[in-house]
């Protein structure tokens, strides 16, 4: 076996006061599948736009098969066949999937005419070889977040990659989705493929991966065959001390009275008489797999999508909901999975942000009463531990977790008695994710109604007193948590 | 990648192509136009009153061409007017300039320039990709917003028209001048043939070929052409410089209808180009919008005002029309595509 | 204790609102934007003696009263992300209705009438804008248009000339404990713009709908409304502005302000109000404004070409905008 | 290099216009003593004086730096068609059709043409004046009385349509008449130089065309009515040298380049170039506008303590010079202690006012009411192309007139009018 893939030796990049990597030290063979994990701020990033040429290294060496290369760009790392599959999904969407795919490779014809039909038929072999069923004509804007990220991973094969990074590709799939791409990466990695996966999942790195390297500060904290490593194991690496199983937040509770009823609401071939309940200090999960719609019903529920049909009762009391204006003057709360497009104002301050739900609270006359806003966005920081130098800090400054924080912040501060909550750790590392279940555990606690929307099955079942199951837009089944079983749930997913 | 034959036979792409069309607001528009034309007005559809038609298309659509294709990037150029007799001005001075050092002089009676023409025509040309590009590394290279950037330009482009100028008209008035400017060629002004055959090439370029298309994808998802590899900067340059172009173009054949240059003309154009391409179809978003489309949308607007003017509508109620039309037209596309959609 | 009182008591220590070293969180087009004033002038007092004369200053201040009263309006349009092109328009518009009703010898009627006008045609903007999701740029050069040709329609192309609307008059040419009435106006309409975006609850929601407009109405903030008040206010302003103007020279011109927007939005960008939304600020604008105004003011006084000073002109705004946007690159 | 093609222009502009020199000795001697002939005599002298060199440093050089000379050699200056002689009190009043004001226009007998059907009169003969700024007064006043003589004529249809200071749209509009096969076209250029090749199309296509006031490049052009301008310059300098010998001056100019500017701007300097008592403080142009006139008047009080003339290109301008100057309490400040004083242009209803309360010294008047003269020498083209009436002279002078003061003056052999007595003024009405 000749030299690895792709060699990093001794990279180091500092940014103005800060080590973003410090000697740091990777390699990846070819048929491979090199995890890469560690908390948020603990370098992966950078790491990561070092091997795409969007950060030049302060010093260190790149090489590939032995050689060494600068990355200068994107365009670099591509030609070095080295690919990137990026968590968020960077598509255009006025363009079709077929050109999205070989966006900066297309066939040319004579002139450097472009070759549609040429086009199209590549990008249905490439769909083809992943088993995935696609027109390769459609706008990528008419898509669902699942086909886009699809059509993201077919960009970075198309270039036919040695090297093929994955930076949280599972983040917005779901668990039979997230099998499916599985498949996809052992397919690569059989084909010869070096893959490097970054991802927070741990469950899932434990399952794909060969070798894992575990990032803390920028720092290399080790690199370790996966065969006989176990999930504790590799947080307590991460984090550097032993981490707390995610059901550890959860106590049993006293529930109070229904504080949201819904009852048999429906939207034209959207959803369909969906029905539930959630008392105060209960935490009913909503699960299904992609598509079920269960985004949808909890939009609804907070007045950002209409009804056709059914009812919204508020303690009680039935309620018409056209805006979330209204839904937030009941009492509804709504954390939206997408944190910095719906939930945080990224250039405003950490103060403004967790402030924005209670402006008309914080008022006085119209003007604004400083001292208490100031009061209470510095209780919320302390409460939640958000890890900010001040106030003034802006929102788009922080890490994912504290953005989280935030987000429940703002909700915490407003204080209705209901919050939806939606993907509430979504690429938040593990020390976060446990804060974040404490306090929303600690919102059930003190007697509020929550309705909990994840894409990972086990954590709701760790926080839930209930779960519905929906499908295809119907509810499908109903499980105490003394029932809760992944088979049984699993099973209504396709009910 | 070798094998796949170029198999789209141009006739399977036709009929859709004119379905689609027919489908248009905006073609039925024009055709209302002219049928409401032809019927008030006897005049309408002289030939003397369609060439005019065709050559007030020529100058808006040349501006608008190159407003489209800046615009499908996701920014915008307000430099275009001022632009546009900037580097004919350019041309100009530098030629009379460059006279006495040949021992010619090529401003006689006046202010009237009766040196060969074409070199003016490519210092022009080359002006206004020049300052396109300037534009254009503003704006991609030291990030400065397109809107400030070409604001400024806009700015100082007026300003160097009077400096250069000391506020004289220049006489352009060489024969290929007034070929470009008067005459006709098979039955249509060379001024309006001039402006198809720029729109043909940038309908080839930006609709027919690999790298005019990523002009669509940067207007798109700038981020996603970079992280394809796609040298976004360069296009983006690239674009500004097709502005600047346009531009240049659109002065000649301006200036060749008016056989002079003067500082002041064309005030306030680049907001007519910037409504004809959106009334065309184009979104200041970026990303969507044709050359094609431009075309429509100059045709419309020159052919609905040279329709009123043929009435005899005076001023006032024009500027009323083409506020009230601007402000429908994409209010109605935007409902309709809301309708689309949900 | 629960964590929905919050509110009413300060926990120790508390995280400062505000950073101890506040000038390093300057951005520098703040700092840049001060650097250049300061600069002007010490230049301006080093070439011209009579510089820094009350006389002067109140000169420099009230060529910039209008279109600084226009820009604080369009800042606020800026900072929620969006445009307005209408200003002169509706400036125009608003002058010329007032003007209509001169005769009725009431000026209490005629700057009721005008401001009433600039208000609706504000209201317009916002309602298209805000409620039909038109592009602001579309909606305002449309309305721009009409706006002047409403205003050529209403007054048939004639000037109006508001003699004897004393009261009127003064808004143009009166005097306020010495100061230009303006010049008043500037300053109290800054002070209010500052505390609309500072210190009022408005003022979050302005930069939560620029800076994120989605987040902005999942957090219940009514962005609608936002947006159709600072339309409503930039018309208002335009409006006020226009008839100082007007007022000072007595004179109401339909075809005034010509190519006023391209210069409120040069100074509204300068003084650092993104047009991408969610940036700017009341005092970089008027920062801006004086800047423009000094600029204008030396070059009259050396006696440089109305076109050069275009040149200068742009070559200032570029010189404040560039150096802002590496700090922005940096940060990212 | 500039320079030397304007010396150029110079020798060959005897083709395109009428010298003064010539027409001067062929003047009949009734019209030796016409406001209009002693205008024309004055203006020869100062002309001729300053082409054999001007003693005033400041004055030459800014004549030199702005090309004057080149302007005002090829600006006609010349006798009135049908030797007409014009004196104060002529004309026809009326209510202005577009400015609903009411107007005396002055020149109504010049080249006249009786009520009624014109030429043929069982055809119809249609008409269009196009011009820009139907919201700018004294353009307004334009449309107002070419719109007066067409309704005294049954068989003419006028259409009337505003530019909008868009010289491609002016160009735009003509052609349309052309296809619209207008019998004639009367227009207002607002720049010479765009304007000559619609023209030179419309002549082409057999379509009589006049301009007004401003000229064209074109060669073709069937009248230009125009003329005036020289003596208004003219009469600004030789009211100050009669009022004071020495001087401190502010300019407030028209565009660069534009006629007004060009040619009123240098007959004033002409008239003051060989009295070595003035001095050029400052030179602004103010794109015809009051507020930019104010700003830039703002600006100069600041600048110097010393100004005691303010000259002004334009009506618009002295308004908003008079407005800067009084805001700024400066009145009073010339040196000396002396009221600083503000020459105007343009005989607009507010310009008088200001000269009848004495804060404007003077005003040279400029009138719009000159568009019946265009419509009426159009329609005398449409008949001689018909062959049923001579056709009007290429050049038709409007009369020279005299300058306006608080106080009646005689000046140089002017005698100048108080604002009581003309009628002629535009614009609205200004309360006192």
């Amino acid at each position: 076996m000749g030299a690895p893939l792709l060699e990093l030796k001794s990279i180091r990049k500092t940014f103005p006061g800060v080590v973003a990597l410090a000697d740091v030290t990777f390699d990846l063979k070819a048929g491979e599948v090199h995890a890469l994990v560690g908390e948020n701020g603990a370098g992966k990033s950078t790491l990561l736009s070092v091997m795409n040429g969007l950060t030049a290294p302060d010093s260190g060496e790149i090489r590939i098969q032995g050689q060494p290369v600068v990355l200068s760009g994107p365009t670099v790392a591509l030609a070095n066949r080295l690919a990137l599959v990026h968590q968020e999904l960077v598509l255009c969407p006025n363009l079709s999937v077929a050109e999205n795919i070989f966006l900066g490779r297309e066939p040319k014809a004579r002139l450097g005419r472009g070759n549609r039909v040429a086009l199209n038929r590549m990008a249905e072999d490439l769909l083809g070889e992943i088993h995935v069923n696609l027109d390769p004509a459609r706008k990528v804007g008419e898509l669902s977040l699942n086909e886009q990220q699809i059509v993201e991973i077919c960009r970075a094969l198309a270039s036919r990659p040695r090297v093929l990074v994955f930076d949280e590709p599972t983040a917005s799939l779901n668990d039979d989705q997230v099998g499916h791409l599985l498949g996809i990466i052992r397919k690569l990695k059989a084909n010869g493929l070096g893959v490097i996966y970054v991802s927070h999942r741990l469950g899932e790195v434990l399952d794909i991966s060969d070798r894992v390297t575990v990032l803390r500060d920028g720092h290399v904290v080790g690199t370790r065959e996966i065969a006989g490593l176990h999930e504790a194991a590799l947080v307590s690496l991460m984090v550097g001390r032993e981490h707390k199983p995610g059901e550890a937040a959860y106590k049993e509770r006293q529930y109070g009275a229904v504080a949201l009823e819904v009852k048999a609401i429906s939207k034209a071939s959207v959803f369909d008489d969906v029905s539930l309940e959630v008392r105060a200090g209960e935490i009913v999960g909503i699960a299904g797999l992609l598509g079920c719609q269960r985004e949808a019903v909890a939009r609804s529920i907070f007045g950002a999508a209409s009804i056709d049909r059914g009812e919204i009762r508020i303690r009680g009391k039935a309620v018409a909901l056209r805006s979330p204006r209204e839904a937030i003057r009941a009492g509804i709360g709504f954390m939206p999975a997408d944190r910095k497009g719906e939930g945080l104002v990224l250039p405003m301050s950490v103060g403004d942000n967790l402030g924005m739900a209670i402006l008309r609270r914080l008022g006085r006359f119209g003007l604004l009463k400083r001292r208490q806003k100031n009061a209470t966005a510095n209780e919320l920081v302390r409460k939640l531990a958000i890890k900010v130098s001040g106030l003034f800090q802006l929102a788009s400054q922080l890490s994912g977790g504290n953005q989280q924080k935030i987000v429940i912040g703002k909700w915490i501060a407003r204080g209705g008695d209901i919050v939806i909550a939606e993907d509430p750790t979504r690429g938040v590392d593990v020390g976060a994710k446990f804060e974040i279940w404490c306090t929303i555990q600690g919102l059930a606690d003190e007697g509020k109604a929550v309705l909990l929307l994840t894409t990972e099955l086990q954590e709701m079942m760790d926080a839930c007193d209930r779960i519905l199951v929906m499908s295809r837009g119907r509810v499908t089944g109903h499980f105490d948590r003394k029932d809760f079983s992944a088979e049984a749930i699993a099973h209504c997913f396709v009910a | 990648m070798s094998a796949i034959q170029l198999s789209s036979p141009s006739a399977s792409r036709v009929i859709p192509f004119l379905l689609d069309l027919a489908r248009d607001p905006i073609v039925w528009l024009i055709a209302l136009i002219f049928v409401v034309g032809a019927m008030t007005s006897q005049y309408y559809l002289t030939t003397l009153n369609l060439e005019n038609l065709m050559r007030n298309v020529a100058v808006i659509g040349l501006l608008s061409l190159g407003m489209t294709v800046v615009l499908l990037t996701g920014r915008i150029d307000l430099s275009v007017a001022a632009l546009m007799i900037f580097s004919i001005v350019v041309g100009v001075v530098v030629m009379t300039e460059i006279a006495p050092l040949i021992g010619s002089r090529w401003l006689v009676r006046g202010n009237t320039y009766a040196g060969p023409i074409v070199p003016v025509i490519l210092i022009a040309l080359t002006t206004g990709a020049a300052i396109g590009a300037i534009n254009g590394i503003g704006v991609a290279y030291f990030k400065v917003a397109s809107f400030i950037m070409t604001l400024v330009s806009l700015t100082a482009l007026r300003g160097f028209n009077y400096v250069l100028t000391d506020g004289h008209p220049y006489y352009l008035k060489a024969p290929l001048y007034q070929w470009i400017g008067d005459s006709k060629f098979a039955g249509i002004p060379v001024s309006f043939l001039l402006f198809l055959l720029v729109l043909l090439v940038l309908i080839g370029f930006v609709n027919g070929t690999v790298r005019g298309g990523r002009f669509y994808a940067i207007g798109g998802n700038e981020k996603a052409a970079l992280y394809a590899g796609i040298n976004t900067r360069r296009y983006v340059v690239l674009a500004y410089v097709i502005s600047g172009l346009c531009a240049a173009i659109a002065g000649i054949v301006f200036t060749a209808r008016l056989k002079s240059v003067d500082a002041p003309l064309a005030a306030g154009y680049e907001l007519t180009a910037i409504a004809i391409a959106v009334i065309g179809g184009t979104a200041l978003s970026g990303g969507i919008g044709s050359p094609w489309r431009t075309l429509l949308g100059s045709v419309a607007f020159a052919a609905g005002l040279n329709l009123l003017a043929i009435w005899g509508v005076g001023t006032w109620y024009q500027n009323l029309a083409i506020g009230i039309v601007l402000i429908a037209s994409v209010g109605l596309s935007k409902m309709s595509r809301k309708k689309s959609k949900s | 204790m629960t964590m929905n009182t919050l509110e009413t008591k300060m926990v120790e220590p508390a995280l400062p609102a505000r950073p101890a070293d506040a000038w390093r969180h300057l951005s520098i087009g703040a700092m840049s934007r001060a650097a250049v004033l300061v600069a002007l002038v010490i230049f301006g007092q080093a070439i011209a003696p009579s510089f820094l004369s009350l006389a002067n200053i109140h000169v420099i201040l009230l060529a910039v009263a209008a279109i600084g009263i226009m820009a604080y309006g369009m800042t606020l349009v800026v900072i929620t992300g969006e445009i307005d092109l209408s200003i002169a328009g509706a400036a125009i518009l608003s002058c010329v209705v007032g003007g209509l009703l001169i005769p009725t010898g009431s000026a209490v009627l005629v700057i009721g009438a005008t401001l009433l006008t600039g208000l609706v045609v504000g209201l317009a903007n916002g309602a298209l804008v805000a409620a039909l999701g038109i592009p602001s740029l579309i909606v305002t050069l449309g309305t721009l248009g009409i706006g002047r040709a409403l205003a050529n329609i209403v007054s048939g192309g004639q000037a109006l000339y508001p003699e004897g609307l004393n009261a009127y008059l003064w808004l143009g040419r009166g005097q306020f404990a010495g100061v230009p009435v303006p010049v008043v106006l500037l300053v109290i309409l800054g002070a209010a713009a500052v505390a609309l975006t500072r210190y009022s609850t408005f003022g979050p929601a302005l930069y939560a709908t620029g800076g994120n407009v989605r987040a902005a109405k999942l957090s219940g903030i009514n962005v609608v409304a936002v947006r159709v008040t600072v339309f409503a206010i930039s018309g208002v302003c335009a409006a006020l502005a226009g008839m100082l103007e007007s007022a000072r020279l007595s004179y109401i011109n339909p075809a005034g302000f010509e190519g006023m927007e391209l210069s409120v939005l040069a100074v509204t960008v300068l003084g650092g109000a993104a047009l991408t939304g969610g940036v700017g600020s009341i005092s970089g604008t008027l920062t801006a404004s004086l800047i423009i105004g000094i600029v204008n003011n030396l070059l009259n006084q050396l006696g440089v070409s109305i076109y050069l000073q275009q040149v200068v002109t742009a070559v200032v705004i570029l010189a404040v905008v560039l150096p802002g946007i590496r700090q922005r690159e940096i940060a990212k | 290099m500039l320079k030397l093609s304007r010396r150029h222009l110079l020798k060959t502009a005897a083709a395109l216009s009428v010298l003064a020199a010539s027409p001067l000795t062929i003047v009949p001697a009734f019209a030796e003593d016409s406001v209009h002939a002693v205008l024309n005599g004055l203006i020869k002298k100062y002309s001729d004086e300053a082409k054999t060199g001007m003693s005033n440093g400041d004055v030459s050089a800014l004549f030199e730096r702005d090309g004057f000379r080149d302007y005002l050699d090829v600006y006609p200056v010349g006798d009135l068609a049908g030797g007409f002689v014009w004196k104060p009190g002529m004309g026809a009043s009326f209510v202005g059709p577009y400015s609903k004001l009411q107007i005396k226009a002055p020149f109504t007998d010049y080249l006249p043409l009786p009520e009624g059907p014109v030429l043929d009169a069982s055809k119809k003969y249609r008409i269009g004046l196009v011009f820009h700024g139907f919201n700018h007064p004294w353009l307004i006043s334009l449309a107002d009385t070419a719109a007066w003589e067409a309704k005294r004529h049954p068989n003419i249809e006028l259409e009337v349509i505003d530019a909008e200071f868009d010289d491609n749209k002016m160009g735009q509009v003509i052609d349309t008449w052309i296809a619209k096969q207008y019998d004639g076209i009367v227009l207002w250029p607002n720049r010479e130089a765009p304007m000559g090749p619609p023209v030179d199309r419309a002549v082409a296509a057999g379509i009589p065309v006049v301009s007004l006031d401003r000229r064209t490049s074109s060669e073709q052009i069937s009248s230009e009515v125009l003329g005036n301008f020289y003596a208004n310059g003219l009469q600004q300098g030789l009211y100050l040298k009669h009022a004071a010998p020495e001087g401190n001056i502010i300019f407030n100019r028209k565009d660069l380049g534009s006629t007004a500017d060009s040619i009123r701007t240098g007959a004033f300097l002409e008239a003051i170039g060989n009295t070595p008592g003035y001095k050029v403080l400052a030179n602004y142009h103010t794109n015809s506008q009051r507020t930019q006139a104010f700003k830039s008047t703002a600006d100069a009080l600041q600048a110097f303590k010393d100004i005691s003339v303010s000259f002004n290109t334009g009506g618009e301008e002295a308004m908003g010079a008079l407005d800067a100057i009084r805001e700024a309490n400066r009145l009073n400040s010339a040196p000396g202690g002396k009221k600083i004083m503000i020459l105007a242009n343009d005989d607009a209803r507010e310009v008088l006012k200001e000269i009848k309360a004495g804060n404007i010294e003077m005003v040279s008047p400029y009138t719009p009411l000159i568009g019946d003269i265009g419509i009426r020498a159009v329609v005398m083209h449409i008949g001689a192309k018909a062959g049923l009436n001579e056709a009007p002279p290429k050049l038709i002078m409007t009369p020279n007139l005299p300058m306006i003061t608080k106080e009646k003056m005689n000046i140089e052999g002017i005698e100048t009018l108080t604002p009581d007595e003309w009628p002629y003024a535009y614009g609205p009405e200004v309360s006192g």
